[in-house]
């Protein structure tokens, strides 16, 4: 059972930092910013959920359990919310994503100086 | 062994230096309060190095725990943390005065709006 | 009570300023600021005399002794700063009044009162402790409310001026916090007579003197010795009338106590040639500060900057006491940080009084004040025979001293130059005196318009004390004479 | 393994240092400063500091970033080039030499970790041995902080309320000149960050119920008085930052604040005088109790309520004073 649980929690932290990887990966290659944060919000919240549960695996006394529960609780609500605060400050900003071609998609509101 | 175990310090003292140097080298107002907060933060460095013991423990006593790390630095760096982020507020504060009496955040702006001071 | 009495001069400002800070009414927390530092005052007399007359009070903080916990150790030095600060600061604050409520505005004088009692409480208590670490801790707490004191003055340069000082007090500060954090390093310990016997045991070390060079470098940027002086002229002219009193008398004074304390206490004169040459290089700097600031302040248009070179001028006689390095050296040095700050406060404080009636500081505008302003104009010129140093007033006890001392040295260059600084400072003294009196009215008709009075009451006592401290100078000699003895004959505690 | 994970997070620190002196534009180097409080938070966990490491994330990755980016939409984030030539080769001089001094300084150190050092030996010990039956509490930097030093940590606390003061004193009344950019940057179209007030109005109770968590678990684990107070202020900002200025004006009056700032100093200090008057030494907790250990507890209950309040509100009063220059509140 043991053995299970060790594997089962080291696969969850290789994937999970494999994630984290690919998306600073997608952060530095990509040249748009709403597909860079499209890239980081993702892996980001998946990767430290697995990261969280592959700890949550490896400990076996209650309170860390617990903490680690709520942290993962916390980062589930406060990592997608804080890629959409980004995204629409940017939009309201007046940055709009560009295309395959690499030209801005939609037009650009007269910007405000 | 000999030269690592001064690594750490040596690499503490570039980073204080860093800091150090945005602080007189760079003319924007807030740049220069990033700089001291940089310098500070690296000084906090340097004591919490000082109260390491290779192997230590967080200072919380616990049942079959023999080595510590030094409580007393981490003590002072509390207390230096607050007095950094309070030095940060109040120039802060000043810079935002500063702004709205000269238009501008820039030394070598503003030193030219008036007789040197 | 009585063996309370060490912590109660930095308590009551201490407790005092938050408490201050929930009377809704200006006028009320004058009242209250001024209560507290009377009565701080009254307690730093008592002190002084139990210390004078007992020798060293201890005072373990929570009642855990040193090193363990901070300890207040008030040995004669400790005792006179203390005394200088808190009455300085008392006498400031009761005067305070018409200057403040016509400078500050009316949201803001109730904080601008727990500001100035949380800059005496944080001064009384860098003079106080005996912990290295306290020592930063209270620093920060003058600087901190300094800062923002000096940013209330008038005109918007000073909130640059406020800016800069706030910038170069940080890096002194910080400074200070790594040479503090060297020597406990190298000793483990903060307390300073700890530290003063624990250092010389560790030898010659590459360490401590790093320490001490940023220590020194550190103080000397809150003494604004020359060269690094670049923050004073600024933040003393554009300062509030009232702060730039109170930091001219004080804040200098405290900064040159704590360069004494380390060099003397902690770690000792001989821990190191290099030292030894550190001495040579406080004098050079000295000379160099007394003839830069005096001629600046000679050619200077408007007064109030022209005294604050005359501060830079006078640190330099007070360091150059401090580079003689033998006892007459420091005690000359002593008596001048004691004199200085009833000179400066007359001074600044007749000042205040003028740019209250006057408007301005500018010599121009200060034509005929003599007879505007009879008395106050008297008493600035008093002080200001003091600051030249004219036997018969305090001054010239502090120069007879420095004089005397550089004699002994057999110095005769330094003893030289000294008597020529205070020729420099006659000249921008007797400037003043021939705007006040000789030159011709300006086009309105002068009528008498005096300070107010209890204004002109601290002024005229400052000035007073001047002269009573120039015939009667036991209490600056023989406390500094035994506060220097303490700190060479090896036995600082 | 320890001793990679710090090279790792040292050459993370240098290349974060090194960036900020090369990166232009304010937003940017803010962001550099927070990564750089991050990064030597956890840089103080591998060395066993945990209270430092909590108060330095919370304070050098969060308030301190949050009062700069105050500033910047205040001021606007424009940075010059810097200044090239005598300024440059002046302050490279002058680095260059404090640099090298702090070397010279280094070569006489006991080494790094080393468990002989005089500053592990000298007084420390005392604190790691006695503090158990002293005061009787586990965390150790607790014991120290609140009792030991408890003369600092009053230093400390006067040090956040200096700031408030002078903070409140230099902004009172000022002029509220970018309140129109800002407001147009964010929400051009005036609609609510819907969004974010949901989820907002989810955490919030909870940040809130942490900081008082942190607050009464600090003799147990890392946490006190001052990160509490910080973590609190935290979450009244960020519902001040989602509903505005206005809204949270009404929950917690400016007025209240400064009174309750006032407060905390004074809960800390008439402990001390409650000694005073009892005739023992200023701060001595023993005369609140029969029982030292438990006067110790008392005590250090007491002051630590008092340092967490004085942080609450000098920190939600200083965000009042800067967000006020963005947009008029009711004061």
């Amino acid at each position: 059972m043991s053995t299970i649980l060790a594997w089962t929690s080291d696969a969850c932290l290789l994937v999970g930092s494999f994630l984290l990887l690919t998306g600073a990966l997608g952060f530095l290659r990509f040249n748009d910013f709403y597909a860079r944060i499209h890239a980081c919000g993702v892996t980001e919240t998946l990767a430290t959920a697995l990261i969280i549960l592959g700890l949550l695996l490896q400990s076996d006394s209650a309170t860390p359990q617990f903490k680690l529960a709520l942290i993962l609780l916390f980062v589930l609500f406060s990592s997608p919310t804080a890629s959409h605060a980004l995204a629409k400050a940017a939009w309201n900003a007046g940055l709009r994503p560009r295309d395959n071609s690499g030209k801005r998609g939609i037009p650009l509101p007269p910007r405000e100086r | 062994m000999d030269v690592f175990s001064y690594f750490n310090y040596w690499v503490v003292v570039v980073l204080m230096m860093l800091g150090f140097f945005i602080v007189i080298a760079r003319g924007n107002l807030v740049k220069k309060l990033i700089g001291l907060n940089i310098f500070q933060t690296s000084v906090f460095i340097l004591y919490i190095s000082i109260g390491n013991v290779s192997g230590g423990a967080a200072p919380i006593l616990e049942e079959g725990v023999a080595l510590y790390s030094n409580p007393l630095p981490h003590v002072l760096i509390l207390t230096a943390i607050v007095v950094g982020i309070a030095t940060t507020a109040v120039g802060l504060a000043l810079v935002v005065r500063i702004h709205a009496a000269y238009d501008s955040v820039e030394e070598s702006e503003i030193l030219a709006q008036d007789e040197p001071c | 009570m009585l063996s309370q009495l060490p912590v109660l001069p930095v308590l009551l400002p201490l407790i005092g300023a938050p408490a201050c800070a929930l009377l809704r009414r200006p006028t009320l927390a004058w009242v209250f600021a001024c209560l507290v530092a009377v009565l701080a005052f009254l307690c730093t007399v008592s002190l002084f005399t139990t210390t004078w007359q007992e020798g060293v009070q201890t005072y373990a903080l929570g009642g855990w002794p040193s090193p363990w916990g901070i300890e207040y150790r008030i040995d004669l030095l400790n005792a006179l700063v203390l005394l200088v600060v808190s009455g300085i600061g008392a006498a400031i604050l009761l005067a305070s009044r018409a200057s403040v409520w016509q400078e500050i505005g009316e949201t803001r004088r109730g904080l601008f009162y727990v500001a100035c009692l949380l800059c005496l409480a944080g001064l009384l208590g860098i003079a106080a402790t005996g912990d290295a670490f306290n020592l930063f801790v209270f620093l920060e707490i003058s600087s901190l409310s300094t800062y923002a004191l000096v940013a209330m003055g008038p005109d918007r340069r000073a909130l640059l001026a406020a800016y800069n000082y706030l910038i170069m007090g940080t890096i002194g500060a910080t400074f200070i916090l790594i040479g503090i954090g060297f020597l406990y390093m190298l000793t483990g310990t903060l307390s300073m007579a700890d530290l003063g016997e624990r250092l010389p045991a560790m030898g010659e070390s590459r360490t401590a003197f790093a320490a001490y060079a940023f220590i020194v470098v550190g103080v000397c940027l809150k003494l604004a010795l020359f060269p690094l002086h670049l923050w004073l002229p600024g933040a003393y002219t554009r300062a509030p009338s009232i702060v730039t009193v109170f930091l001219a008398a004080t804040s200098t004074k405290v900064a040159l106590y704590v360069l004494i304390r380390f060099t003397y206490s902690v770690f000792h004169l001989e821990f190191s040639q290099l030292a030894q040459a550190l001495d040579t290089v406080f004098i050079a700097l000295g000379v160099i500060a007394v003839f830069a600031g005096s001629l600046v302040a000679i050619f200077e248009a408007d007064l109030k900057r022209g005294l604050a070179y005359s501060s830079v001028a006078q640190i330099g006689f007070m360091v150059i006491g401090l580079g003689i390095g033998t006892v007459e050296g420091l005690q000359a040095s002593l008596i001048h940080l004691f004199n200085h700050a009833l000179m400066k406060g007359a001074l600044f404080l007749a000042l205040a009084a003028f740019i209250l009636r006057v408007g301005s500081s500018n010599f121009s505008s200060l034509r005929g004040i003599g007879r505007r302003m009879p008395l106050a104009t008297a008493a600035f010129v008093l002080a200001g025979i003091s600051l030249i140093g004219i036997p018969g007033t305090a001054g010239f006890i502090s120069k007879w001293y420095l004089v005397l001392a550089a004699a002994a040295q057999q110095q005769w260059i330094l003893l030289g130059l000294i008597l020529a600084g205070s020729l420099l400072t006659a000249v921008y003294i007797w400037r003043f005196v021939e705007t006040a009196y000789a030159e011709p009215e300006g086009d309105s008709v002068i009528q008498r318009n005096e300070a107010p009075l209890g204004m002109l009451l601290v002024i005229v006592l400052l000035a007073l004390l001047n002269l009573y401290f120039g015939f009667d100078s036991r209490l600056p000699v023989e406390t500094a004479g035994g506060a220097a003895q303490a700190l060479l004959g090896g036995d600082a505690s | 393994m320890e001793v990679l994970i710090d090279i790792v997070l040292l050459s993370l620190l240098v290349a974060t240092a090194v960036a900020l002196v090369m990166v232009r534009g304010l937003i940017a180097s803010i962001m550099l400063t927070s990564v750089y409080g991050l990064l030597s938070a956890s840089f103080f966990v591998t060395m066993g500091a945990v209270d430092v490491a909590f108060t330095e994330a919370a304070v050098g990755a969060g308030v301190s970033p949050l009062l700069l980016l105050f500033t910047v939409a205040v001021i606007g984030r424009k940075e010059r080039a810097p200044e090239g030539g005598a300024v440059l080769v002046k302050s490279l001089l002058l680095v260059v030499v404090t640099g090298a001094l702090l070397i010279v300084g280094t070569l006489d150190m006991p080494p790094f970790g080393s468990p002989d050092a005089p500053a592990q030996t000298h007084v420390a010990p005392y604190y790691l041995q006695q503090s158990g039956a002293e005061i009787g509490i586990p965390n150790v930097v607790t014991s120290v902080l609140a009792s030991y030093r408890a003369y600092d940590t009053l230093g400390e606390v006067l040090v956040i309320f200096t700031a408030g003061v002078a903070v409140i004193l230099i902004l009172a009344s000022s002029s509220h000149r970018g309140s129109a950019r800002l407001r147009n940057a964010t929400v051009p179209d005036g609609s609510p960050h819907t969004i974010l007030q949901v989820v907002g109005k989810i955490l919030i109770p909870f940040i809130l119920l942490f900081a008082f968590y942190v607050q009464f678990h600090g003799e147990y684990g890392p946490g006190g008085g001052f990160q509490a107070g910080v973590i609190f202020a935290s979450g009244v900002i960020l519902y001040g930052l989602l509903f505005g200025l206005p809204t949270v004006c009404r929950v917690l009056p400016p007025p209240v604040m400064e009174v309750l700032a006032a407060l905390g100093v004074l809960i800390f200090g008439l402990t001390g005088v409650m000694s005073l008057l009892n005739g023992a030494p200023f701060l001595d907790y023993s005369v609140l109790a029969d029982d030292p250990v438990t006067a110790q507890h008392i005590g250090i209950m007491v002051i630590e309520l008092g340092v967490g309040i004085t942080v609450a509100s000098v920190i939600t009063a200083i965000y009042y004073a800067f967000a006020n220059q963005l947009e008029p509140g009711p004061n």
